[in-house]
């Protein structure tokens, strides 16, 4: 019950992709020459000195974008469970429901269109 | 679906809230003055809900009770609604295109809450809790460029979070040592600490997250900075309406807290801790709304008085004690947005002669003052003789000695409230000069009219309040309602 | 003895909704017209209370449920000891008006506002027979009162004022826990019903004590008394009549109506103490007032070693001592108002209470230092005058229950001549400072120390119709008192009881 | 050791990493993180409980699934509170963040 | 005893024609990405080593792994190095649950499909570690744009998927293509042709290729968020990238294209699988060498104007109609 098959399939193959992303990078190391000093760890910037910091502000759209990510993305999980019992469940009321949560869905999509969010650029006060 | 009639309130305020995201979704040029329909729209909400004060049953699986204390609590949460929008209406710190949105936000919080009157069933408590949360969570920072609102906000919600997760593990630990998650069946069940150790500690836990939004004493760090930094009129929702959620939670939960349970007496304490340290702390207060942050601490205390003697006397008066303070703070925020006409944050002095500048505004005040203190003959007053009467007698004489103590503490700073405006003369210069239309005048004193005439005959809604509390423990009411 | 109206409410009601008809009015001179008209008015509407039935039932009795779920009454009535003081504070009333007529010169519909309205609570606290109705009403007078010092008092009134809110405030909170447990154990609210039981030892105990500090503070008793110097020296005029007069008598009327009554056991078993606190407050009251160079200072102290009289009589439990503190409460009720009347009507010439600003009246304004000889005599208890009769009860029934009592009062009696004498004739035969420009006692001034003056002989030399009012109330107080006083006194050990009560209380918190 | 209590002791570490660093962050974005551990924390033990007690494991695993999508909404409030707060302030950092004082 | 290895012998067998079949797919579309790039644009591509250059790609491995380690200054070493890790270990698993044949599959799953969603979400976590801790500007651009835009394509793609989880009551991809079986008729891609294209412009979006390979964006960002790394770390998130587009196809021929079976009756296997994989591979090949770059607000805007309010109709109408 607490450990099935499954988790341990699971696991044998997450280890066999470890050794798979490992493997090649030890075997890199063992291959590759060690040069070290000069310009060598310096950021690439296609061959200029680098300048300023990396962290740039970005535009407040991406924040948005993944506000609305975060917000869509586990509603949609909700629908998960819903899709394997609703060719079970007899009657108009499961498609009711699947209609009230997915309207709820589009009304957010219209909300947020109608708001400018897709605006591209936009300045969002 | 059958007994869709039975919801019809809660309905009603949603097509509310879609109306207004409908509004608020359209063109610049279609839409139409959104403050010019809402106060209908939400004294209409007042009205259906009242209609709806008979309706009893079950929904959706028993999880949603409809019962008196759900009637009562939806009609006050109506009640609470249509006054802040009324409030809020004339507000300058939103500008124009996101009025319609911050209406909605308020309205999704209050159908929320609505839910929340009526769930018997912990994870739907927990759903409906958070439906009302994350509105206002929104709302909070929505005040021009406040530093200080956006500080407030983030503050709130990270409080907010946390209370949430532990209500959310004590939830868990419920699950796993009752094996059931609705109150009526939980409230047969064995909640002694030797017996029942993890139970225990999931119920403290998960009654934690509902203290958070009572902001009772260890739960209130977020209550006087969300005060004083929110605007106004976000203030007066927040101080009102959050808690009204969490007081009717607590009263059903409080069916299976019998006297001298461990959980009962940690209830009592944090309660006695909460009223001493929220009025010690507002003592010292000049900012207004901040001191009312920390008074409203203390008011969680004295609604945990009528929530530990457990019986259907002490639900009731926690009920009716929540509705006065709904009433009172509504009360008071009123005149602090209508004295703050440009919105901003008042200091205590910056009321100072304003029984000559607006008389009805300060003559209400001063109501909703002496009712905050508990005097008579006004509704605070009334709310209070209820919960120490409720509770005298069921082990728990010392919390009520407490309880009077703070009461004589509370004076003081309340007090101040109606030096300031009465007898103080020197107003300074900086001082706003108050809104003294008929709108601010009728509005004040009809809540001020509300709170007194409540104190003077409180047996119509008292009686409503024991008839609720008695529904919830099975009694059959007799002759309520009148 | 059915009049066709509720009498006593329309007592109580009437200042109030004519308090409410003020808002319609403006100018000051018309304000007080009205005010005194209503005030003519209420003394009229008194006119049925003539129909008293001289025994020791309530009367003019009315019964409403208010919340009849937590068995709250609308239940008012009078009796011999509480119909004396509602016929006091309806007199009051039209004095009050009538010497703040020129006092008061800011906020005048205010003013009056809140007298009317002061009027009504404490006519309310008098009457009504239910606790909580009565807790109502006591706290209703908080709120006029505070305006009243903190509005139109002296330099230091916000200081007074407070001290006056957070002292009486403070010691009512205990007085409600108090009544919701006589509720919880006598499961009613209505007084008449709950003077009828028997209450444990234990319960009385607490009881006493959470109602005593309330009393005491109102009183004031010795170590409670800060407040009402500090109130009645920054208060104006009225306001310290008002205070003196009728206020103060709510605290005794409590120890009278409530602690004897529902706590017999427990008010035996603190009467020693409550005598000590008496006598200190005679004698401390008395020092002090010597020691005084404000007037008005000096009669607020005095009113400290008056009410101890008034406790000392209550806490004798014998008829004489009873009476005389009955008599004590009205008399000081009349004499202290006049005074601070008179102090009134001098401050508004000389502008100043020190007593070295206001001497050699005894030339320019004979009339006034006439009423005040009266006022002074009648205060430290001379023979014919009102408090004499009030004083000699009360030293009759210290002897009566121990010599050594009546001989500690006799100090206080002294020390009231002394600081009395001491100040009249400071005032009558001092040297003149600014005196003689000042016009003497007006029409209107005339009136308003007449009155009181007369009542003072009447009291004094004729105080049987008196006696006949609150005799058998008294008589039925008493004996009621010493049939239930012994309740259970010998099987506990009340100190004990007590330390255990606090003990559990915090194990409990633990 | 019973699986329950196994499950409750990882659950209560969460819990408990999560209060801690809570504490610690000075940060807001780091704050949010830790609730969101608090947050799986208690979904963890939740779906637990439902599933190795005799209480209805369907509504546990149900429970946790809102526990997960209101923690996503939460986390979405959040971060747009933390914006407009690096709007206002110029930082998101809690030194930073302390206007409201008595 | 016998159980236990009864259980585990097909498991590790799996896991290493896992690891075998993702080696081969990465030295494969190497190849034939290099080929049909230079095909399409007049050019024989790669053709000196081996005949027609066929050996390039296991060269190329060669010569990565003859490269330095390199470790940039101001980076954090430690998450750099993890993020190509990351990358890399969820691949294998996501082939567990896919039905290659009726009996070439890992491990039959009943949440299979659920279980490939959730792991592949582990390569936006690898991206955006990647960039960040590569402390570079085209890296940290590169990664935020990657992370945007995954999560994005994410939405779209989930529904689709749930249409046919809809339709079919199960999300094991064996019952899946069960459902399918019989002739080209039974195949999805009639039932559901939009949820079929939507899909297919998802894939897209989630593999960050061309047109919609806005992270990398060789043009503006060097190679966006793995500008930094050098040797295997690079060529890990090569093979990852291929494993994954292996995957999606895999999974898109599984749930629109029958899966492992054949056009007519009788004649399945996993050589259809196999076909139908690499006609998807080829086409996304061809997609990338054919059209522009899109701009990353258009990027966004056609997954959340069109993608998502398309794909939520869909699911609306599917929902309706099976009730019809």
């Amino acid at each position: 019950m607490v450990f099935s098959w499954l988790h341990f399939a699971m696991i044998l193959f997450l280890l066999a992709g470890l050794l798979f992303a490992c493997g090649p990078l030890i075997l890199a190391a063992l291959f590759a020459p060690k040069a070290r000093g000069g310009d060598i760890g310096m950021p690439y910037e296609c061959g200029m000195v680098p300048y300023g910091s990396s962290w740039a502000r970005w535009g407040v759209s991406y924040y948005v974008y993944a506000l609305i990510f975060l917000a869509f993305d586990v509603d949609v999980l909700y629908l998960f469970p819903v899709s394997t019992a609703y060719t079970d469940a007899a009657g108009w009321i499961p498609f009711v429901k699947v209609f009230i949560f997915l309207s709820f869905l589009i009304l957010s999509v219209v909300y947020f269109w109608a708001k400018g969010v897709f605006t591209w650029p936009r300045r969002i006060q | 679906m059958s007994h869709i009639t039975l919801i019809v309130p809660e309905l009603y305020f949603l097509l509310l809230v879609v109306a207004l995201m409908i509004q608020s979704c359209g063109t610049r040029e279609w839409k139409p003055d959104v403050e010019k329909w809402l106060p209908f729209g939400a004294g209409l909400g007042f009205f259906v809900s009242i209609v709806a004060y008979g309706s009893q049953g079950y929904l959706f699986w028993d999880v949603y009770k409809v019962d008196m204390m759900s009637q009562f609590f939806k009609i006050v949460i109506a009640f609470g609604f249509y006054v802040v929008v009324l409030n809020a209406s004339r507000k300058k710190t939103i500008s124009d295109e996101k009025r319609t949105d911050y209406y909605m936000l308020l309205g999704f919080s209050t159908f929320g809450l609505m839910l929340l009157a009526s769930c018997v069933e912990l994870i739907t408590i927990y759903l409906a809790l958070e439906l009302a949360s994350y509105s206002m969570y929104a709302i909070i920072p929505l005040r021009a460029k406040s530093k200080g609102a956006a500080e407030a906000g983030v503050k709130y919600i990270l409080f907010g979070a946390v209370a949430t997760a532990l209500a959310l593990y004590g939830l868990s630990y419920i699950m796993a040592s009752q094996h059931t998650t609705y109150i009526a069946e939980l409230a047969g069940k064995n909640w002694h600490f030797a017996d029942n150790p993890m139970a225990v500690a999931g119920l403290c836990l998960f009654l934690g997250g509902m203290f958070f939004k009572l902001a009772l004493f260890p739960f209130h760090f977020w209550c006087p900075d969300v005060y004083q930094g929110a605007s106004n009129e976000t203030a007066a929702f927040v101080a009102t309406m959050p808690k009204m959620g969490a007081i009717v939670v607590l009263v059903r939960m409080a069916t299976f807290l019998k006297p001298g349970l461990e959980v009962t007496t940690l209830l009592a304490v944090l309660g006695a801790c909460s009223m001493t340290f929220g009025n010690l702390s507002a003592l010292v207060q000049t900012d207004l709304k901040r001191l009312l942050g920390f008074s409203s601490v203390a008011h969680a205390g004295y609604i945990m008085v009528g929530l530990v003697s457990g019986t259907p006397e002490g639900l009731a008066a926690a009920a009716f004690y929540a509705l006065a303070y709904l009433v009172m703070n509504l009360l008071v925020f009123w005149i602090i947005s209508r004295v703050a006409v440009d919105g901003r944050n008042l200091k205590l002095h910056d009321l100072n002669g304003l029984y000559k500048k607006a008389p009805v505004l300060a003559f209400s005040l001063a109501a909703g003052a002496f009712a905050l203190v508990g005097l008579p003959p006004t509704m605070g007053f009334m709310g209070k003789f209820f919960l120490i009467t409720s509770a005298w007698g069921h082990g728990y004489n010392w919390l009520v000695i407490v309880l009077v103590l703070n009461s004589a503490l509370a004076i003081y700073y309340y007090l101040g409230l109606f030096r300031h405006a009465f007898t103080e003369d020197t107003a300074s210069d900086s001082s706003p000069v108050p809104d003294n239309g008929w709108f601010a005048s009728a509005g004040a004193g009809m809540l001020a009219a509300a709170v007194l005439l409540a104190g003077i005959i409180p047996a119509p809604l008292f009686n409503f309040a024991v008839a609720a509390g008695k529904s919830l423990f099975g009694i059959v009411a007799v002759g309520g309602g009148h | 003895m059915d009049f066709g109206y509720p009498v006593l409410t329309v007592l109580i009601a009437f200042p109030m909704v004519a308090a409410c008809g003020l808002f319609f009015l403006r100018a000051p001179q018309v304000v007080r017209m009205y005010t005194f008209a209503v005030s003519i008015l209420e003394l009229l509407l008194a006119i049925p209370l003539m129909n008293f039935q001289l025994n020791a039932e309530f009367q003019f009795v009315e019964q409403i449920d208010w919340v009849h779920q937590w068995g709250l009454q609308y239940y008012l009535g009078v009796d011999g000891i509480s119909l004396l003081m509602v016929l006091l504070t309806i007199a009051i009333l039209p004095l009050c008006v009538m010497c703040s007529w020129t006092y008061i010169g800011k906020r005048v519909k205010e003013f009056h506002f809140c007298l009317l309205f002061m009027t009504s609570s404490v006519l309310g606290v008098f009457c009504s027979l239910d606790l909580v109705l009565f807790y109502v009403f006591w706290e209703a007078m908080l709120i006029p009162m505070y305006l009243l010092i903190a509005v139109w008092g002296g330099d230091d009134r916000k200081y007074a004022s407070l001290k006056f809110f957070l002292y009486t405030l403070a010691g009512s909170t205990l007085l409600l826990a108090a009544i919701v447990a006589f509720r919880i154990t006598g499961g009613t609210f209505a007084i008449p019903d709950l003077m009828q039981m028997n209450f444990s030892f234990r319960f009385q105990f607490w009881a006493f004590l959470a109602m005593a500090l309330a009393f005491a503070i109102k009183v004031p008793m010795f170590p409670f008394h800060t407040w009402l110097p500090a109130a009645h020296v920054q208060a104006p005029s009225a306001g310290s009549v008002i205070l003196a007069a009728v206020l103060l008598k709510m605290g005794t009327y409590g120890f009278l109506r409530f602690c004897l009554p529902l706590t017999p056991a427990a008010s035996a078993y603190f009467a020693p103490m409550m005598i000590a606190i008496s006598l200190v407050s005679i004698i401390y009251g008395g020092a002090i007032a010597l020691g005084q160079s404000d007037i008005k200072k000096l009669i607020a102290y005095s009113s400290v070693g008056h009410m101890g009289f008034v406790t000392l009589g209550i806490f004798l439990f014998n008829m004489r001592g009873v009476e005389g503190a009955l008599f004590q409460m009205l008399n000081h009720g009349i004499v202290t108002g006049a005074l601070f009347m008179m102090i009134g009507a001098v401050y508004e010439r000389s502008h100043s209470r020190e007593i070295s600003d206001n001497m050699g009246l005894g030339k320019y304004m004979p009339a006034f230092m006439f009423f005040w000889g009266l006022m002074a005599l009648s205060s430290l208890g001379f023979p014919g005058t009102n408090g004499f009769v009030g004083e000699i009860l009360v030293f009759v029934g210290a002897f009566q229950e121990n010599t050594w009592i009546g001989f500690l009062c006799v100090p206080g009696a002294l020390l009231a001549a002394a600081y009395m004498f001491r100040v009249s004739l400071k005032m009558a035969w001092g040297k003149p400072t600014t005196a003689s420009k000042w016009r003497d006692l007006n029409a209107r001034e005339w009136v308003y120390l007449a009155l009181p003056a007369v009542f003072v002989f009447w009291i004094g030399l004729a105080p049987t119709p008196f006696f006949n009012i609150v005799d058998p109330s008294i008589n039925k107080l008493l004996n009621d008192f010493d049939k239930r006083k012994v309740a259970h006194l010998e099987a506990e050990q009340p100190m004990q009881t007590a330390a255990n009560d606090i003990l559990s209380v915090l194990a409990d918190k633990k | 050791m019973s699986a329950l209590t196994l499950y409750q002791i990882v659950a209560l570490i969460l819990l408990c990493a999560g209060l801690f660093g809570l504490t610690q962050r000075r940060s807001l974005v780091g704050m949010l993180i830790c609730v969101e551990l608090m947050l799986n924390g208690a979904g963890l033990s939740m779906v637990a409980a439902a599933q190795l007690t005799e209480f209805n494991a369907v509504l546990g695993q149900l429970g946790t699934l809102f526990v997960m999508g209101l923690a996503a909404a939460e986390a979405t409030i959040v971060l747009a509170i933390v914006v407009v707060v690096a709007r206002r302030f110029g930082s998101a950092r809690t030194s930073d963040i302390t206007t409201l004082k008595e | 005893m016998n159980a236990f290895l009864q259980h585990l012998i097909p498991l590790v067998i799996g896991a290493i024609g896992a690891m075998v079949w993702l080696g081969l797919n990465a030295l494969v579309l190497v190849y034939c990405e290099r080929k049909f790039a230079g095909h399409i644009q007049r050019r024989p591509g790669p053709f000196e080593v081996g005949p027609h250059g066929i050996l390039q790609p296991l060269i190329d491995g060669l010569k990565l792994m003859g490269k330095q380690l390199l470790t940039p200054d101001n980076s954090d070493a430690i998450l750099f190095w993890m993020a190509p890790i990351l990358s890399m270990i969820p691949v294998l698993l996501l082939f567990m649950p896919i039905p290659y044949g009726p009996s070439v599959i890992g491990m039959k799953v009943n949440l299979g499909l659920l279980l490939i969603l959730a792991f592949s979400s582990f390569n936006g976590l690898a991206v955006i570690l990647a960039g960040w801790a590569s402390n570079n500007k085209w890296g940290v651009l590169g990664a935020a744009r990657a992370v945007a835009q995954t999560v994005a394509y994410e939405i779209p793609l989930l529904l689709v998927v749930l249409t046919i989880s809809f339709m079919t009551g199960t999300l094991d991809l064996s019952e899946i293509t069960a459902q399918q079986s019989g002739h080209i008729g039974n195949w999805f891609i009639w039932k559901q042709p939009l949820a079929f294209i939507i899909f297919i412009v998802a894939m897209f979006g989630e593999t960050n290729r061309a047109p919609f390979d806005l992270a990398e964006a060789e043009s503006e960002l060097t190679a966006g968020f793995h500008t930094e790394y050098s040797s295997m770390g690079f060529g890990l998130f090569f093979m990852a990238e291929y494993g994954y587009m292996v995957v999606i196809s895999s999974v898109c021929a599984v749930l629109f294209l029958g899966g492992f079976h054949g056009p007519i009756p009788g004649i399945d296997g996993w050589w259809w699988m196999l076909l139908k994989t690499y006609a998807l591979l080829s086409f996304m090949i061809w997609v990338r060498w054919t059209y522009p770059r899109v701009r990353f607000d258009q990027l966004l805007n056609i997954n959340w104007k069109w993608l998502l309010p398309l794909a939520t109709a869909n699911l609306l109408a599917t929902a309706l109609l099976i009730k019809l």
